[in-house]
């Protein structure tokens, strides 16, 4: 069991991603942010339950949806919401945008747009740290639709021939923009897949932090003990549209009683109730927790509006490294 | 809603008055979807398929309700699986079936050229014509509001290094009916490439179904001072560019090869015999794009043509940036073309 | 059980590949055969088995390593002959060589050199039997080298998602060139990979013909009955060297001892023997089918032989198609 | 045995005298093996992987045995997945490493281009430049014996239009060391394109190890009547016809570019202003090929210079066959160049 300083340090973490991703919709109607979102609320508790248990030398790949890692492995907000403004003092300068977000300091190294494209990657610096020699775990997150790709396929079964030092996250909201898992997959056991390999494979509820800390704390040290890779399938769901700030429910998009379940199974309510009910949080250190997020968001934001944008004479830069 | 509606939505209407006789004025978007929903209904082997070809926007509506229409047998939508989704349809079609695979960005085109080109391509001269491969790819590129590197290529110069493949690349709604026809028809892979920033153009389109050669380009605006040569989407660009120039009294040719594989070399000598100019412009990268082999053809079949130097206004050599003062920066568009021109004809 | 007949059938079939690939084998030295050639000597129970319950209609799609299925299946063995030769008579006109064997006529619609290449092509005409409503079968025959492709796993799922009339046959001869499986998978038994899908899975002697008949024969009627898909994973061994006319046995390539324990597995002496001791074959029969298949084997060679080559001026044939 | 050794085997050795002080002679075989035996002794970042590499051959001899002398951690084969081994590397890179990553043919890096054109060649530009992407990807180019269209495949031009990406294309053991030595020291994914009919190929090889600049061509053979701009393999086959155009009194220059990307602009031009007559030759199929933007580069800058149209000497536009007639009308060769700069200079 964690205690409760952890316990708290989950639940500001999953304050923290709500929060952006609501300001960020919020926003985002103004058309300052020139460039196309993917909100993860109610993914929250995915991002946090892992990378709880990560260091700050180990890595993580995101996909188009990277909002909540980037945040859960401590990268720059600052800096994430300049690249939302597509500025000059973004992560990535402003060349890549909402979808590609990274943080070297804390070991993000990057996300991409290509569905599956971020598991071989994240499978090559697993190999990095096993020729290495060092103890630096990688997780690779991604959702429903990348294990579509041959990559998952691929990767997986390097990672378990070479037993490297990685976690494939899967977050399964069981829908790939609009088209639900059953219209790709004939199963609903993703999980099913990796252990066909004979990777230690789960699925567990992925809007309960507690599970996925303690499935994810286990993998963790499985690679650090050189044991090899794990998989877990985390179900969720993601309460917003696939892109923007629109919600896509209705009829042709997904059921309004679907939506209304999982908006029960609020990942962030639930916890802060289990927090709240075994003493751990009470009202007014919630309060204050609120209060610190907002200025963390509020000063990003304002750094970001007042930040310039990248120069036109600028455009060739980093094209190549030197 | 995909985000380069955001963008598209912002662009005004332009207006193509094609040589056609049907005064029906239809959009790019429309002219797709109805030759797919007529060519459904036509041929019983033809089947449409890809990510979200069901989805409520139907591929920026150009699949939109077809799968009520015609059943999800017939359309349907995919695992996220380009290369073998690209194998399966040119399968199908070696079993007798019209596939129609369709990619929302044509970025996702690389993760299939194993079996593109590799496969389709290559089967009826590998066999020696015992098997056809009537398959048409159709992929939509983006761009602009921060698509970024991976959502916004344009590489179907690549592409016209793969022999066996054909492209077409319709710049009005007459020619994206016209042409898909075409490629539909076509008993070979075809890369039937749009573009986004197309959908909105409007164009007379005849209702009934119609098909235009594959390597005829026409003539979209006459001139005798210079060539323009435009695919896709640069042909507006070009078209602006040219009533710029008139204003300077420069008076522009503007061409469109309407295919870059075949390529109606004719169109673009008889233009050049008038002129003596060539500025080539083309949506994608200029280094090893589409620009550099119409030039390179140019240059060795009609040198003696030439009185300048062949300009070629495309994308820099650069991954799409995101920031929207970088994309202007990046891609080519009117004021490029037309400074150019100057500059060319000062030269 | 199989009568008689087919019995026999398939001991001819098997014996047609072991004598066409020895007699390709001989005449190799010679240079006249300007083209790779990989040999299935040691493979025959495979094809044979497998090829027996499909009819001239159904669909298969070989790999570099198709001499065997294009002779199970029916192939034209003149025009087969004449590719190697890279005449104009050949199945491909020349233009394919020994990898692109093709014969419409039966359902052979070409092969690839491309390790993986085909999994994605069979599906797709098993996609279109399902569209045209008819009850063609799509068999695909790969190593388990062609395992390691993305396509596997993308075709797999497709197929089971669409439940479409193809049957996977994977050839483990526990070797990709002079890679064994071991450097390539962290396990010993695919046909687990395919089960992770949910798709019936099965791994069985490859050099049991009556086995493989057995597995094929229910594989075919599950297609028929639009059940879906079937892997079958069957354990084998080539005794010739991954390519060409060499052994590859000794220090750094395969041990002798592992090659001396399949020869003693030959597929073709232990299923002539049980023929002979269950009374449905005799020394007479079997010579007179050794004299059968010889004649044909001279009639292809000279055929192939006596043909002429493709005309410079033919170069752009074929391109593309009318 | 590799079926392509069958082919080599029956080439003669062509000596290449490079300007280097060494009188060590070897073959570009070697040089490679050489270079990426001292390479892995030197940096303990680098390691070499692919399919085959431990193979007894070891990849024509170009790794053959390194697997015992630096462990199986540092030279390993693969599963035969090019498209995620890829992205393994890069992903190796990023964390520091230096991945050589070997593709015995370069038709398989045709299932690859999703990681390296999507990712390795944009993470730099993507993320403004915070991370480095050093990666190197070795293709072996096949030519002969019934090869055919899938495994004889030179996409070099296809590549030239991908942003980000470098690309070496060593002709001489020399350069094949001095050109791997900097492709592995670099920061950027580098495509090192060898060609099969070139690794017998003998020069002067130092012991040591030195670098060749990227961009930097060099001129084979001077002249003064046209220029012959060779890619690749294609070096040997110019040099061969400029011999042969010697006889007819036509003093050719023969210039290698040894990267294509960057290119060395100057040493063309420089040639040209000489010459005025421009023919190259690339081991591709000529449409949307290396030739053409060659080509158009010329055409753009230094049009001034031409004197007469730019030829290009490649692969016809068809996939390759695999018989031998065939074989020998679809090739470039020394016969293809000295004809057509007969014609060139005739007409
Ligand atoms: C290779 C590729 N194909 C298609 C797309 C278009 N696309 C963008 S996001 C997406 C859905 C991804 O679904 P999932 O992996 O479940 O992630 P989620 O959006 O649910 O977080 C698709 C198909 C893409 N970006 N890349
Ligand atoms: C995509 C691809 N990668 C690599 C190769 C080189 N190659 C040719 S055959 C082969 C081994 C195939 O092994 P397997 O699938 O087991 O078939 P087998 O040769 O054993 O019949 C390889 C790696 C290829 N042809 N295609
Ligand atoms: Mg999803
Ligand atoms: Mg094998």
């Amino acid at each position: 069991m964690l205690e409760n300083e952890k316990l708290i340090g989950l639940y500001k973490t999953m304050q923290t991603i709500r929060k952006v991703e609501r300001k960020i919709e919020e926003e985002y109607k103004y058309d300052e942010m020139k460039t196309p979102i993917h909100l993860s609320i109610g993914q929250e508790a995915i991002a946090a339950g892992v990378c709880l248990h990560l260091r700050k030398d180990d890595y993580i790949f995101g996909t188009h949806r990277s909002h909540a890692q980037y945040i859960a492995k401590g990268g720059d907000l600052k800096k994430m919401i300049a690249e939302m403004y597509l500025r000059k003092t973004g992560c990535s300068l402003g060349r890549g945008g909402s979808m590609h977000l990274i943080d070297p300091e804390v070991g993000i190294l990057g996300s991409t747009a290509i569905v599956g494209g971020n598991i071989p990657l994240g499978t090559g610096t697993a190999l990095a740290s096993k020729l290495q020699n060092n103890d630096k775990v990688t997780v690779i997150f991604f959702g429903d639709g990348a294990v579509d790709e041959g990559t998952f396929h691929e990767s997986l079964n390097f990672a378990l021939l070479k037993k490297l030092p990685v976690i494939y996250i899967c977050e399964n909201n069981h829908w790939a923009i609009n088209s639900h898992q059953s219209q790709r997959h004939s199963g609903e056991s993703i999980y099913r897949w990796a252990d066909g390999y004979g990777i230690p494979s789960y699925q567990i509820d992925g809007n309960d932090v507690l599970k996925v800390s303690e499935y994810a704390e286990n993998a963790v040290s499985r690679c650090r003990n050189g044991e090899g890779p794990t998989f877990i399938e985390c179900i969720t769901y993601r309460w917003k549209g696939h892109i923007g700030t629109v919600n896509d429910v209705g009829i042709g998009f997904r059921p309004q009683s679907e939506y209304d379940y999982w908006i029960s199974k609020d990942p962030i309510k639930w916890y802060a109730d289990y927090l709240k009910a075994t003493g751990v949080l009470n009202d007014k250190m919630d309060e204050s927790i609120d209060e610190e997020i907002d200025q963390l968001i509020d000063d990003a934001f304002t750094f970001a509006k007042n930040s310039p944008k990248p120069l036109p004479e600028e455009l060739m830069d980093f094209v190549f490294a030197d | 809603m995909p985000w380069t509606t955001v963008q598209v939505e912002k662009l005004e209407n332009f207006l193509f008055k094609d040589n056609s006789e049907s005064d029906r004025v239809i959009s790019y978007k429309d002219a797709i979807f109805e030759t797919i929903d007529e060519s459904l209904a036509r041929d019983s082997s033809v089947f449409v398929f890809g990510e979200g070809v069901d989805d409520p926007g139907g591929v920026f509506g150009t699949t939109k309700g077809l799968h009520e229409k015609y059943g999800r047998e017939r359309v349907f939508d995919t695992p996220i699986s380009e290369n073998s989704l690209t194998g399966i349809a040119a399968g199908a079609a070696m079993a007798g079936l019209k596939p129609i695979f369709v990619h929302s960005r044509m970025d996702f085109l690389l993760l299939s050229l194993d079996q593109l080109v590799n496969h389709a391509s290559k089967w009826s001269y590998m066999f020696g014509g015992k098997v056809k491969v009537p398959l048409v790819i159709r992929t939509v590129s983006a761009r602009g509001w921060g698509s970024g590197a991976q959502h916004s290529q344009c590489i179907q110069g690549m592409l016209m290094n793969v022999p066996g493949l054909k492209i077409a690349v319709p710049a009005t709604p007459y020619d994206a009916k016209g042409l898909l026809v075409s490629s539909i028809m076509d008993n070979n892979p075809v890369l039937f490439v749009e573009h986004r920033w197309l959908y909105k153009t409007m164009g007379n389109v005849p209702e009934s179904l119609y098909s235009i050669p594959f390597g005829k380009g026409v003539i979209r605006r006459t001139g005798s001072d210079i060539t323009i040569v435009a695919v896709s989407y640069m042909v507006i660009e070009a078209l602006k560019a040219a009533e710029k120039l008139q204003a300077e009294n420069i008076s522009a040719e503007v061409i469109d090869l309407r295919t870059i594989k075949p390529i109606d070399e004719d169109i673009i000598f008889e233009s050049l015999a008038k002129t003596g100019k060539l500025l080539i412009t083309d949506t994608g990268c200029k280094s090893g794009g589409a620009a550099s082999e119409i030039s390179a053809l140019v240059c060795e079949k009609a040198f003696h043509l030439l009185k300048k130097p062949i300009i070629r206004v495309c994308c820099a050599d650069v991954p799409t940036p995101a920031s929207d003062v970088l994309e202007k920066a990046y891609y080519p568009d009117s004021e490029k073309i037309y400074t150019q021109v100057i500059n060319l004809l000062k030269s």
